[in-house]
């Protein structure tokens, strides 16, 4: 089956800050993404649990599917949202269906 | 004083009070004990409708007095002030940075809706009245002290971002809407509406505040267990101390517009508690250089259970004490 | 017409539907207001135990007369007729595909049972008795008219699938079985067995209906607002046409087959009402290409809504209407 | 015998055992109703509460007596003793290894709080009274049928892991913190607390089990479907015969100590009952080898809903006939 | 520690397609897969999000792991049913442990 | 934007395990991980569905994003937990932003 050449990018971030980053993904072009929640999870700023949290806390994980071309674009908005805050950005070399799409 | 310490007793062998106490002692004894996240946001949704309903339907059932209009506006005056007053202890009894200080003034502007749910149970049970409009002096504190917090940081030259979107996000925040709107339904249907839901609303409510303490009580203890050695002692003591000032203000200013015994008790304690819902969400966006386990640790962990415990008994005392004199 | 309003009016000021308006308000206003996804699921849970197991008393209690009979067979006479009369109406009032107008028919067909529950409080409210097996009515009006639209598309050349396991799928969801196994066991414990359990489903019934609506007016606010443009003054017309159009063809079927006040209210209410639930599903395995936006806009968005505020009093005032002449 | 039978005949038809029938069917004809695991939780913590916190008001009135600790005792001697035995029927039995067999009945030795508390139910409904304590027998006899089944496998050479973490995990694992602790705050806030709280915890218990006896229903059935062909006769022959060994020894121990009848039938359910929550979790870490759905299927899918039905009236009737003998 | 050569497949589908979807992995020869939930997500037919929803809505992300070569079959038998949804297929180059599982 | 060389392991586990695998991780020098909710899944130990549980029980998914040269110390740290168990690691190349959070 025909494939076409993409990048996977996968934003770990706090909730509150999900809007932004999805506005800044779209006003860099980008034209999908997919958010899935996180349990928990631990890094430079400690441990933390979704049930320990109350109201909007804990983090969702963004993943975005792009052509490579696009990538510097997304990257550098992604930054810009996710600089100040705790949370990662990670790339994989991907291929996809429906190119179209991309 | 043994009168204090006596109303504390009481205090403390009620269900709620010990179903916090039995979380927190689940959770510094690392039990796998928890409360699902969505149960307890149901339990949370819950409870912001059955307090702002029953608050609109006692407006509704004794009318609006020139009362309503100060008190609306000491809570404006107390969430816009007590930051100041929160940073200023901050800065002489703390090593917090300009930064951290502000973020955790904020929480202490703004209110525990828990807390205050927690006093009117006790007021009921010791068959205090209060005016029903302390709900909506509520939810006008949510959110004024986030902008004195900002404007602390502000001033000191660090920038911190209020977007005009991020002010319209604090302000529509799903607890504040939830609670005025609820507040709206119930005064808008009164005692006949009251009547229809009451069954849901009133009797079982304080079972489910058993079990959202409960679980508020496995979230401190987490919280103090992941902290652990994160907070200085003279953090410690402001967590203790703060309430008490704020207390002792609200007490001035419920005096001074006439508050009843109750209302005079639930402004003091809504000056005395601390956020730890919608503000620390706020501030991970508008000052995210803060630490957040230092504002929700004092928060949730001291001075949530020192409102909760000692506090109201405390404050009920001055109050009585005061209108008494 | 006046009465209409006046009934409207008392309609307006419960707290159910103020509820449903508090959640619309606030999604419009893009309050980051929300009900967790297992908490709505649970409430509907809950709903569909009580309304189904109180319908199984009833019949229990006032026993099975042939109406009952008379009634199921009306029920999938609409259920499969409706869509055939929706498509017609679409074709000639809207622009839309056949397979998005075959859609669109699948959902006028079926129910919502959430409006039938606030139609049952309301009949509750005004002491106006209705047969408890119109519950049995609403389960079988839920699937057939998936059928008619697949049908319908087949017809036009266009590939529905219908595989035997979508069939299963249909006529097992959760909803029917749910609703007709509470029915089962309300018929089968009888009085005895409400006495039981009333305390939990009855006596909250209607304030979880309260939290269900909010978050219903959740719903269909956020959807009105993702949707905005995607719908032609066609469409809207058509969501309000065709649930008149629906209750009256239930008033005429109601009053054929001898149904009480309330029964036929109810009927009209089935007819009336569109499914968001169980026929959105099927119809993305079914008709993929048909535009979701589309169907639940106009059946979550605007026929709900209607059929909640003001459709419900006019179904009664024309029923009552028409049992007088 | 035919009175077993007429009260096993009264017993199926209460709303709670058709509940679980319901979702036993739903599962078994695939329907997609599910509970989700949210509210599941939300449910047991819920049931949890109760049943501890109305155990510890039971004590607080009617006092401490010595039988109590014997009790206490009885249901350690059971929890460390019944593995031992079930592990001998198992190799007798069953074809089932040394590890899969130890597993098994570490379950048997435990207990499950849903039968336990479809038994109070049952008594009440019978006004048959039981000491409140035997919530804390429950609580005793959950984790020591762990250690039995490890001593089980070590003997035999094969390595089953018991760290001390494991230990305090199972001994701080959340029914059983739950349980305890709501069962102390009932002892201590006694009947005003309950007064407080029971429009919550004890007016809606009976429908809120019903709804959790539907999700036991929907998951032993799903459990069914999935297993086929994985159990032999012989292990579901043992599923059945292991509850009634257990509640002979328990008949006896409750005799021997002096319990009420009340107390007696629910020291036979206890020692009827398999657990599948705790111990399967437990499992999965000190016995991995052993294959879950083996010892799921059996408790839940067959030993489970065989106390639901039958045990449970069995062992009344056994109960009854012995203390008028 | 040894590892071998695979390929991970990750497939954002419709709840309701979710059954349908690991039938036809299943049938394909596929040994394993793991179902992760999706909170929201945005493409060419929106933007959509979970607390927007009522019954057997929203999307799921199937995550499976294979040998390189029964990609391809394992690609037929998601596009069979992937193709008239909304949805998207990536494909990464993976490592696993244990390759006698797959 | 720079970006730097790194892995990016997922283990699939069972619930009861996930502490034991992340305090063994933090052991191997891990910096940080995230963990996912699983919903279901198939494997050689059939077919299970978090809608079939009660207590702790079910998956999750657990993402670790290294530096490659600490790969090996974490595979036989979570090969130590994992190995009994049902479950799966796999191991992809990805490049991540901030390499001094890793
Ligand atoms: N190395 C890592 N691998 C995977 N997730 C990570 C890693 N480091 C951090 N995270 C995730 O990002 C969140 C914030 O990380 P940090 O900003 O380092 O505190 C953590 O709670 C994890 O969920
Ligand atoms: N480029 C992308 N990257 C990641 N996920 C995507 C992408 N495009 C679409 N999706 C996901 O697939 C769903 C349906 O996409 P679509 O069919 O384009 O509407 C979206 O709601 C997203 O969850
Ligand atoms: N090939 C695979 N691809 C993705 N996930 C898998 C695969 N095999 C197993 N899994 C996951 O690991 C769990 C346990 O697998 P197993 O140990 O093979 O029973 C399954 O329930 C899946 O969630
Ligand atoms: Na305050
Ligand atoms: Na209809
Ligand atoms: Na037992």
């Amino acid at each position: 089956m025909q494939t076409h050449i993409a990048k996977r990018v996968e934003i770990v971030i706090e909730a509150p800050l999900e809007r932004r980053l999805t506005n800044a993904l779209t006003q860099a072009g980008v034209t999908g993404f997919t958010i899935l929640p996180v349990l928990g999870g631990s890094g430079r700023s400690g441990k933390w649990s979704r049930d320990g949290q109350v109201g909007k806390a804990g983090m969702v994980a963004v993943v975005c599917l792009i052509r490579p071309e696009r990538l510097d674009a997304l990257l550098d908005a992604a930054f810009a949202v996710v600089e100040k805050h705790i949370g990662v950005v990670s790339i994989t070399d991907a291929q996809v269906l429906r190119a179209e799409r991309f | 004083m043994t009168e204090i310490f006596a109303l504390a007793g009481t205090n403390l062998v009620s269900p709620i009070i010990l179903s916090f106490a039995l979380g927190l002692l689940a959770a510094l004894a690392r039990s796998d004990l928890t409360i699902p996240e969505a149960v307890a946001k149901g339990m949370s949704i819950y409870l912001l409708f059955a307090i702002g309903f029953k608050g609109g339907v006692a407006v509704s059932a004794h009318g609006v007095d020139t009362t309503l209009l100060l008190s609306i506006g000491a809570g404006l005056v107390l969430s816009f002030g007590l930051p100041l007053i929160a940073f200023a202890l901050l800065r002489m009894m703390t090593g917090l940075s300009q930064t951290d200080a502000a973020a955790v003034a904020a929480h202490y502007g703004s209110i525990s809706i828990v807390t205050f749910v927690a006093a009117t149970s006790m007021l009921e049970g010791r068959m205090i009245a209060a005016e029903g409009y302390m709900v909506a002096v509520a939810a006008v504190m949510e959110a004024p002290a986030i902008l004195s917090a900002l404007w602390l940081v502000a001033r000191s030259g660090k920038q911190g971002r209020m977007e005009p979107e991020l002010m319209r996000e604090i302000l529509l925040n799903g607890s504040i809407v939830l609670l005025v709107g609820a507040f709206a339904i119930g005064a808008i249907t009164g005692e006949k509406g009251l009547a229809e839901i009451s069954a849901f609303i009133v009797s079982p409510f304080k079972g489910v505040l058993c079990l959202f303490l409960l679980d508020m009580g496995l979230i401190a203890g987490r919280g103090l267990r992941q902290s652990k050695g994160v907070l200085g002692i003279g953090a410690v003591a402001f967590a203790i101390v703060m309430p008490l000032v704020g207390a002792t203000i609200g007490l001035g200013l419920g005096m001074l517009i006439g508050l009843s015994l109750g209302g005079i008790v639930l402004l003091m304690v809504l000056s005395a508690s601390a956020s730890y819902i919608a503000v620390p969400a706020a501030m991970r966006v508008a000052l995210p250089e803060a630490n957040p386990s230092i504002y929700l640790t004092l928060s949730l962990g001291v001075t949530f259970p020192f409102n909760l415990t000692l506090g109201i008994p405390i404050y009920l005392a001055a109050a009585q004490f005061a209108a008494g004199a």
